[in-house]
C-alpha cells in the first residue's frame, strides 16, 4: 500500500462522496445536516493533529471554536468588519491566544493537560456568557450572511458546497502536514518525547505549533458556522461541545485523518437518527460510545483497516 | 485501502440517509412541529411542555381533530442548545413539512429558530420568556409566556407598595436568570428602586451564602429579588434563611410550582413571587374569567401525570389553543391565513391570562396576567 | 468584616467538602488502575437520587441509604466488569471516552428510571443554623465535613494497614509485579470501582439535603471532583480533599471579594496557575522520567 | 583533540549522588566505553551529557563549548546523538519514518511549505527517504523498511535506534547498552555495526555490559563505581586494574 496513492485516492473519494451525496438529499434540511457534519469534520481533522498525531489531549477546543464564532460576530456587527477580515483576524487572535497559553500548559502530561485545557475552555465559556454587553450573553447574538467580493453565501445548499470545498482543502492540508518533516516530528512527539529530542526535535515548539494549528482550524470553522447559522449562543463553547469534539476524533480513529472525519460525520448524524427514540437517546448514545471503544479501542477506521488487512492476508 | 475507504464511507452515508429519510408522508393530518428542551438544564420547561402538547393533541384527535383532520405532533429535543434548535427547526420545516411551529422552550432556542420560521413563512409560537422574542415584532413569530420584564415589573410594584427603595438582586448566570436580570435593571428605575447589590450564581452551585452575605452587607438592603429557576432559587431561599436575613425575599415566576416549596421547605415561608392564575385556581375570585380555564387544565394535567402543574405547561396549552382556534377561524390549513388569524386572537382566556394580539403586539398578554403570591404554611396565598 | 470573611469561608468549606468527596472517588480508582473515571459524578447522583426517591416513597431512611449504597456499588462493579476491564490495555483517551459514554448512559438510565425533577432529602440533624462569630453554618455541612474526614481516615487505614489495601496500592505502582507476587489484579480493579462507587453514593446522600439532586447532578460534581483530584495530585486522597477545599474556598472568596460572575473562572485560573508550577498537582508524585 | 570533556560533574537525586565529581574526556574518532556494575551511574552520565538531566554541579564541554544545561535537541544540532537502554522508539510510526525523524535537522522544517507540500519539501523528503533506506540497510534492517515499528522484534528495534541516531549525522554517538537483551548472533552484528560507524569517522561513546564486546572494540575505557571514576585507560590497562577486578568480583561474584 503506497502512501501517495492512499492520499490522492482518499481525497478523490472524499470529493466524490461530497459531490454525490446531495443526490440523496430531498430538501435543505439534509444540506444543513451535511454542512454541520462537514464543519465538525474540519474541526476534528485539525484536532486530530493534536490528539491523534501529537498525542496531546485537549478538552477545551470548543472554546477556540466559540472564540472564532464570536470574533466574527462581534467584529462584523459591532465594528463593521468585512466577514473575511473578521474571520482572519479572529483566527489570528485565537492563534496568538493558543500560542500564549500553549507554552506553559503543554508541559503538562495526560490528565493534567486534560484539566488545564478544560479549564481554559471553561474560562472562555464563562467570559462569553458574562460579557453580555458585547456577546449578548446566554441569549446569543445574530450575524449577517457571509459576504465577499459583493457575493453572499446564503442558504444551506450554497453553504454545503463551501463546506465541502473547505473540508477537502483541510484534509489535503492535514495529509500534507502529516507526511512532511514537521508532521513526522509531531508523530515522534507522540511516540517518545525524549527519543525525538535527542535527534534534534524541539518537542515543546512542535507541541505548541500543533496546538495553535488545531485552534486555528477550530476558530475558522467557528467563524463560518456563525455566519451559516446566523445566530450563536455561548453554549457552542461549552465543556460538552469540547468533549463531543474529542469523542468524534477518538471514536473515528486517532491518528487517522479520514477516521476523525468519519467520527465527526457519524456523531453529527447520530442525534438526528436517534431523535426518533428521543427518550432513549442518551442511553443509546452512551452505549454506542462505550461499545465502540471497548471493541475497537483504536477507533472505527483503524480497527476496520486492521481487520480487513488480516483478512486480506497481511497486505 | 481505496475500497475500504469508499465502502466504509458509503455505508456511513447510507446509514445516515436511511435514518434521516425514514418519515412516511401521509397527506392528511395537520402537522405541528416542536423543538423543546426536554433534556438539559431547561428540561423542567421542556418536559411539562411536551407532556401537555402530547396530552391535548391526543385528546383532540380522539374528538375528531380540527376541520375534520387529525393533528400530528412532531417533537424534537434540542437540549436547550441554539444550534440544535436551528437544525431541528429546519428538519421540522423541510422534512416533516409542519404547518405550524410551537416551541423553543428557551430564548436561545427560539432566537436560533426564529429566522428559519421567518424565511420559510411558518407561523411560530414560542414558549420562551424574554421580550426579544416579540420586540421588535417579527411577522411570523408569536409567544405565549409572560415576559421576564412583566415579572420584574410586578415584583417592583409590589415592593413599591411596601415602601421598599433599596434592594439586592441575585440571579442565575444562565439564560432565564440573565435575561431577567437585564430586564430588571432596565425597568427598576421606573419604580424609584435602587439595586445596591447585584450578584450571580451558577445553576449548579451547592451554596450561595457568599453572594448573599455580600448583599446582606451592602448597606440599606430592604429586600432581595432572585431571578432563576431549577434548584438554584431553592438553595438561595435556604441560604437566605440560614444567614438570618430579615428582609423580604422575592422570587420570579420561574419557581411558581409546588416543587419549589417542596425543595425549599420551611425556608420558603413568606417568600413572594409573581405567578399566573394557574398556580392557584381555587383561590381566584369566582368572577375571574381565568378561573374555569385554569381549574380544568390543572385537573387534566395532574390527573394525567401525577405531578404538580407548572406555569410552563400552561404556556404550551395556551399556544396550542391559540393555534387551534386560529386554524378553525382560518377554515383551512394555510400558513399565511393561520398567521393572520393568530395575530387577530382577541379575548382568549388562557392559563397565563387574557390574550389579545395585534400587529404590534405578538404576545398580547395584559399586565394583569400576573398575580402576586406569598407562601404561607407551605401553601400559595394570593395577595394581589 | 471578619464575620463576612468567616461566612465566605464557611460557604467555601461547604462547597469544598462536597467537591472533595467527589474528588476522593477519582483518587481511589486512579490509585488502583490509573483510570480517570468520568462517570464518578454519576455514582454520586445515583446515591442521592435512589435515597431521595425511596424516602419519598416511604422507605425508612436507613433502609433507603443502605439500598442506595448497594445499588451504586452494583453499578460501579458492572461498569468495571463490562466496560473498563475489556479495554484495560487501551489508550488513556480511549478509556476517558468509555467513562464519558458510561456517564451519558447512566444519566439516560436515571432519567428513565426516575424522572427529571429535583429531589430533596431532609437534613440529618435539622435545619437550625449554627452561629459562629457572626457567621452561620448548617448542621448538614458538618455532616459533609465529618463524612469527608472519616472517609480519608478509613481510606488511609485501608491502604496502609490492610493487606488488600496494600495490594491495591501495589497494583497501581506496578501491575505486572503485583501479578507476579500473586495479587489478583482483576479483583483489585473491581474492588476499587466498588469502593469508589460506595464512597460516591455516601457523598451523594450527605450532600443531597444541601444541594438537592436530579438526574444531571453528576455532571457538575464530576467536573469539580476531577478538578479537585487533579489540583491535589492524582491518586492522592489527601490531595483530593485539599484540592476540593481550595476550589470551594476560592470560589466563595472570589464571589465575596471579586466577582460572583467570574468565581468559577477564578477557581480554574488558580488551578492552572498551580499546575504551571507544580505539573503534578499539590501532592502528586514528582519524579524524573526514567529513560 | 578532545571532542567531549566532562569536568567535575555531579548529579544528586534527593541526597544520593548518582554521579560524583567525575572528570574525563573523549578523543575524536575513538570508541570510548563506559563500564561499571549496575547502578554505577552510567545511564545517568549519558543523560547528563545529552541534556536529558541538568547537572547539580560541574560542566560538560562539547567541541570546547560548554553545553551543560542545554536541551537535548540543541545538543543534537551540535552533533550529539544517542540511543537508549529502554527503547525510545516511535512505535506509532514505520521503521523508515523512525529513521527519517532522525534526519529532521537536515530537512526543510518550515511550516508553511510543509503544509502546502511545496515541491522543494517533497523533493528533499524523497532524498531523505532514500538516504534513510540506506541507513536501514547499513544496520541490517533493509527488510523492515515499511514495517510498523510496533511489529518489529526487540533486536531489530535496538538497531533501528542506531539507524535513527545515525540519520542525525552526529559527530558523536552515544550508545546505551546496544547489546543488552540480544543473543550472541545479534550481539556480533551490533558489534560489526559499531565498528563500521566508528570507521566512518563518528566518535562512539558506549555503555555496555558485554565485556567481550567492550574489550574487543574499545580504544579507551572508563570504569565507574557508585558514580565515581574507578579506573581509566586502554582495555589492557583497565583489565589489569585491581580495583576494577574487585568491584566486578564484588558486584557479580
Amino acid at each position: 500500500m503506497n502512501i501517495y496513492t492512499a492520499r490522492t485516492g482518499g481525497l478523490a473519494i472524499l470529493a466524490t462522496i461530497i459531490a454525490v451525496a446531495p443526490l440523496g438529499f430531498s430538501n435543505t434540511y439534509f444540506y444543513d445536516v451535511g454542512v454541520n457534519a462537514m464543519f465538525n469534520a474540519i474541526v476534528c481533522v485539525g484536532l486530530n493533529l493534536l490528539i491523534g498525531y501529537a498525542g496531546q489531549i485537549s478538552l477545551g477546543h470548543a472554546g477556540f471554536f466559540a472564540l472564532g464564532a464570536y470574533g466574527s460576530g462581534i467584529l462584523t456587527t459591532v465594528y463593521g468588519f468585512p466577514p473575511i477580515g473578521a474571520l482572519v483576524l479572529s483566527a489570528a487572535v485565537v492563534g496568538l491566544l493558543a500560542f500564549a497559553v500553549g507554552r506553559p500548559i503543554l508541559k503538562l502530561k495526560g490528565h493534567y493537560l486534560a484539566m488545564a485545557t478544560l479549564g481554559i475552555g471553561i474560562i472562555i465559556h464563562i467570559v462569553l456568557k458574562t460579557e453580555a454587553k458585547i456577546t449578548g450573553g446566554p441569549d446569543g447574538m445574530s450575524l449577517d450572511n457571509f459576504k465577499m467580493l459583493g457575493f453572499a453565501i446564503k442558504g444551506d445548499v450554497m453553504w454545503y458546497w463551501v463546506a465541502g470545498i473547505a473540508l477537502v482543502g483541510s484534509v489535503w492540508l492535514a495529509l500534507n502536514l502529516i507526511d512532511s518533516p514537521v508532521g513526522r516530528a509531531l508523530r515522534a512527539v507522540h511516540g517518545s518525547e525524549v527519543g525525538a529530542e535527542v535527534v534534534g526535535v524541539d518537542t515543546s515548539r512542535y507541541k505548541v505549533l500543533v496546538f495553535v494549528v488545531s485552534a486555528v482550524f477550530a476558530s475558522v470553522v467557528g467563524s463560518l458556522f456563525a455566519h451559516k447559522n446566523g445566530f450563536i449562543t455561548p453554549d457552542i463553547g461549552s465543556f460538552f461541545h469540547s468533549v463531543e469534539l474529542v469523542t468524534m476524533v477518538v471514536l473515528g480513529g486517532m491518528a487517522s485523518t479520514f477516521g476523525a472525519l468519519i467520527g465527526a460525520v457519524i456523531l453529527t448524524l447520530l442525534p438526528q437518527v436517534l431523535a426518533a427514540v428521543e427518550q432513549y437517546e442518551a442511553m443509546i448514545l452512551g452505549a454506542i460510545m462505550m461499545g465502540t471503544m471497548i471493541f475497537m479501542p483504536k477507533g472505527l477506521l483503524p480497527s476496520l483497516v486492521a481487520v480487513l488487512r488480516r483478512r486480506g492476508g497481511g497486505r | 485501502m481505496h475500497n475500504l475507504v469508499k465502502w466504509g464511507t458509503a455505508a456511513v452515508v447510507a446509514v445516515g440517509l436511511c435514518g434521516l429519510a425514514g418519515h412516511a408522508r401521509a397527506a392528511d393530518p395537520i402537522r405541528i412541529g416542536s423543538t423543546l428542551s426536554v433534556t438539559g438544564p431547561a428540561s423542567f420547561l421542556g418536559e411539562p411542555e411536551k407532556k401537555t402538547l402530547e396530552m391535548y393533541v391526543e385528546r383532540i384527535n380522539k374528538e375528531g381533530g380540527v376541520l375534520g383532520r387529525k393533528i400530528e405532533l412532531v417533537v424534537y429535543d434540542d437540549g436547550g442548545a441554539g444550534d440544535k434548535a436551528s437544525t431541528f427547526t429546519k428538519r421540522l420545516i423541510e422534512s416533516d413539512k409542519v404547518d405550524i411551529l410551537i416551541g423553543g422552550s428557551t430564548t436561545a432556542a427560539t432566537m436560533a429558530a426564529a429566522p428559519l420560521a421567518e424565511r420559510a413563512e411558518v407561523p411560530f409560537i414560542s414558549l420562551a420568556g424574554a421580550v426579544v422574542v416579540v420586540e421588535p415584532v417579527k411577522k411570523w413569530i408569536f409567544k405565549t409566556p409572560h415576559t421576564d420584564r412583566m415579572a420584574a415589573e410586578k415584583v417592583f410594584s409590589d415592593m413599591k407598595k411596601r415602601g421598599i427603595t433599596k434592594i439586592g438582586l441575585i440571579s442565575e448566570d444562565a439564560g432565564f436568570g440573565k435575561s431577567g436580570h437585564d430586564q430588571s435593571l432596565a425597568v427598576v428605575k421606573n419604580y424609584g428602586i435602587e439595586i445596591v447589590a447585584d450578584e450571580v450564581y451558577s445553576p449548579k452551585d451547592p451554596d450561595v451564602t457568599a453572594q448573599l452575605t455580600k448583599i446582606k452587607n451592602a448597606g440599606g438592603v430592604q429586600a432581595v429579588f432572585n431571578f432563576g429557576f431549577g434548584q438554584g432559587p431553592a438553595i438561595v431561599t435556604k441560604n437566605f434563611k440560614q444567614l438570618g436575613m430579615a428582609v423580604p425575599l422575592y422570587q420570579s415566576h420561574g419557581v411558581a410550582s409546588k416543587d419549589y416549596i417542596r425543595l425549599a421547605g420551611d425556608a420558603a415561608e413568606g417568600v413572594r413571587l409573581p405567578a399566573a392564575g394557574i398556580v392557584v385556581p381555587e383561590q381566584l375570585a369566582a368572577t375571574d374569567p381565568q378561573k374555569l380555564v385554569v381549574t380544568a387544565f390543572k385537573k387534566d394535567y395532574e390527573a394525567a401525570f401525577k405531578s404538580d402543574v407548572s406555569t410552563f405547561a400552561g404556556h404550551a396549552y395556551d399556544a396550542l389553543q391559540i393555534v387551534l382556534a386560529a386554524i378553525k377561524r382560518a377554515g383551512a390549513v394555510d400558513k399565511a391565513k393561520i398567521r393572520d388569524e393568530i395575530e387577530k386572537t382577541s379575548g382568549y382566556v388562557g392559563t397565563g391570562g387574557l390574550v389579545s394580539m395585534s400587529a404590534s403586539d405578538h404576545m398580547g398578554l395584559s399586565p394583569s396576567a400576573f398575580h402576586m403570591l406569598e407562601i404561607r404554611k407551605g401553601e400559595w396565598a394570593l395577595i394581589d | 468584616m471578619f464575620a463576612a470573611f468567616l461566612q465566605y469561608l464557611f460557604s467555601g468549606l461547604t462547597s469544598g467538602a462536597i467537591y472533595a468527596l467527589a474528588g476522593l472517588g477519582f483518587a481511589i480508582i486512579y490509585n488502583a488502575s490509573h483510570v480517570i473515571n468520568f462517570a464518578q459524578g454519576e455514582f454520586i447522583m445515583i446515591g442521592g437520587m435512589a435515597t431521595a426517591t425511596m424516602v419519598a416513597a416511604g422507605t425508612p431512611v436507613p433502609v433507603a441509604i443502605a439500598l442506595a449504597m448497594a445499588a451504586s456499588m452494583l453499578v460501579g462493579v458492572a461498569l468495571e466488569k463490562f466496560a473498563i476491564e475489556p479495554a484495560r490495555n487501551a489508550d488513556v483517551v480511549t478509556i476517558i471516552i468509555i467513562t464519558i459514554g458510561a456517564s451519558i448512559f447512566l444519566r439516560g438510565g436515571a432519567q428513565l428510571l426516575w424522572d427529571k425533577e429535583f429531589h430533596a432529602l431532609p437534613a440529618f440533624s435539622g435545619e437550625t443554623p449554627i452561629g459562629i462569630l457572626g457567621a452561620t453554618l448548617m448542621p448538614q455541612s458538618l455532616w459533609v465535613f465529618g463524612v469527608a474526614g472519616l472517609a480519608i481516615v478509613v481510606l488511609w487505614w485501608f491502604f496502609n494497614r490492610t493487606l488488600f489495601g496494600k495490594a491495591m496500592l501495589a497494583t497501581s505502582h506496578n501491575r505486572l509485579a503485583a501479578q507476579l507476587v500473586g495479587i489478583g489484579v482483576k479483583k483489585v480493579l473491581l474492588a476499587s470501582f466498588a469502593l469508589s462507587a460506595l464512597l460516591g453514593a455516601v457523598g451523594g446522600i450527605v450532600v443531597t439535603p444541601i444541594t438537592f439532586t436530579n438526574y444531571e447532578a453528576g455532571i457538575m460534581l464530576g467536573l469539580k471532583g476531577f478538578s479537585a483530584a487533579v489540583l491535589g495530585g492524582l491518586g492522592n486522597g489527601t490531595g483530593a480533599i485539599v484540592g476540593g477545599l481550595i476550589v470551594g474556598i476560592a470560589e466563595a472568596l472570589a464571589s465575596g471579594y471579586l466577582s460572583s460572575a467570574y468565581k468559577d473562572a477564578i477557581a480554574f485560573l488558580i488551578i492552572l496557575f498551580v499546575l504551571f508550577f507544580m505539573p503534578s498537582g499539590l501532592f502528586g508524585k514528582r519524579g524524573t522520567d526514567r529513560v | 583533540m578532545s571532542l567531549l570533556k566532562v569536568e567535575r560533574l555531579s548529579k544528586e537525586f534527593g541526597g544520593i549522588h548518582a554521579i560524583e565529581d567525575l572528570t574525563f574526556s573523549v578523543e575524536a574518532g575513538d570508541i570510548h566505553s563506559i563500564i561499571g556494575p549496575n547502578g554505577a551511574g552510567k545511564t545517568t552520565l549519558f543523560n547528563l551529557i545529552t541534556g536529558v538531566y541538568t547537572p547539580s554541579s560541574g560542566r560538560v564541554l562539547f567541541q570546547d563549548r560548554v553545553v551543560s544545561g542545554m536541551k537535548p535537541y540543541e545538543l543534537a544540532a551540535l552533533g550529539m546523538s544517542r540511543t537508549f537502554q529502554n527503547l525510545q522508539i516511535f512505535f506509532n510510526m514505520k521503521a523508515i519514518e523512525n529513521v527519517m525523524v532522525g534526519h529532521h535537522l537536515h530537512l526543510d522544517r518550515r511550516f508553511l511549505p510543509s503544509l502546502l507540500r511545496l515541491p522543494t519539501v517533497t523533493r528533499r523528503d524523497r532524498e531523505c527517504r532514500d538516504y534513510c533506506a540506506g541507513l536501514l540497510e547499513f544496520v541490517g534492517l533493509a527488510k523492515y523498511l515499511d514495517a510498523d515499528a510496533g511489529s518489529m522484534p526487540y533486536g531489530a528495534l535496538k538497531r533501528l535506534e542506531i539507524a535513527r541516531a545515525l540519520a542525525a549525522q552526529p559527530k558523536m554517538l552515544l550508545l546505551d547498552e546496544p547489546a543488552a537483551g540480544l543473543n550472541a548472533t545479534e550481539s556480533r552484528e551490533i558489534d560489526e555495526v559499531i565498528k563500521r560507524v566508528a570507521s566512518s569517522g563518528v566518535t562512539v561513546v558506549l555503555v555496555e555490559h558485554d565485556m567481550k564486546m567492550v574489550m574487543g572494540i574499545s580504544d579507551h575505557i572508563l570504569a565507574l563505581d557508585y558514580g565515581r571514576k574507578l579506573a581509566e585507560g586502554t582495555p589492557a590497562e583497565v583489565r589489569a586494574n585491581p580495583e576494577v577486578v574487585s568491584a566486578y568480583l564484588g558486584a557479580h561474584g
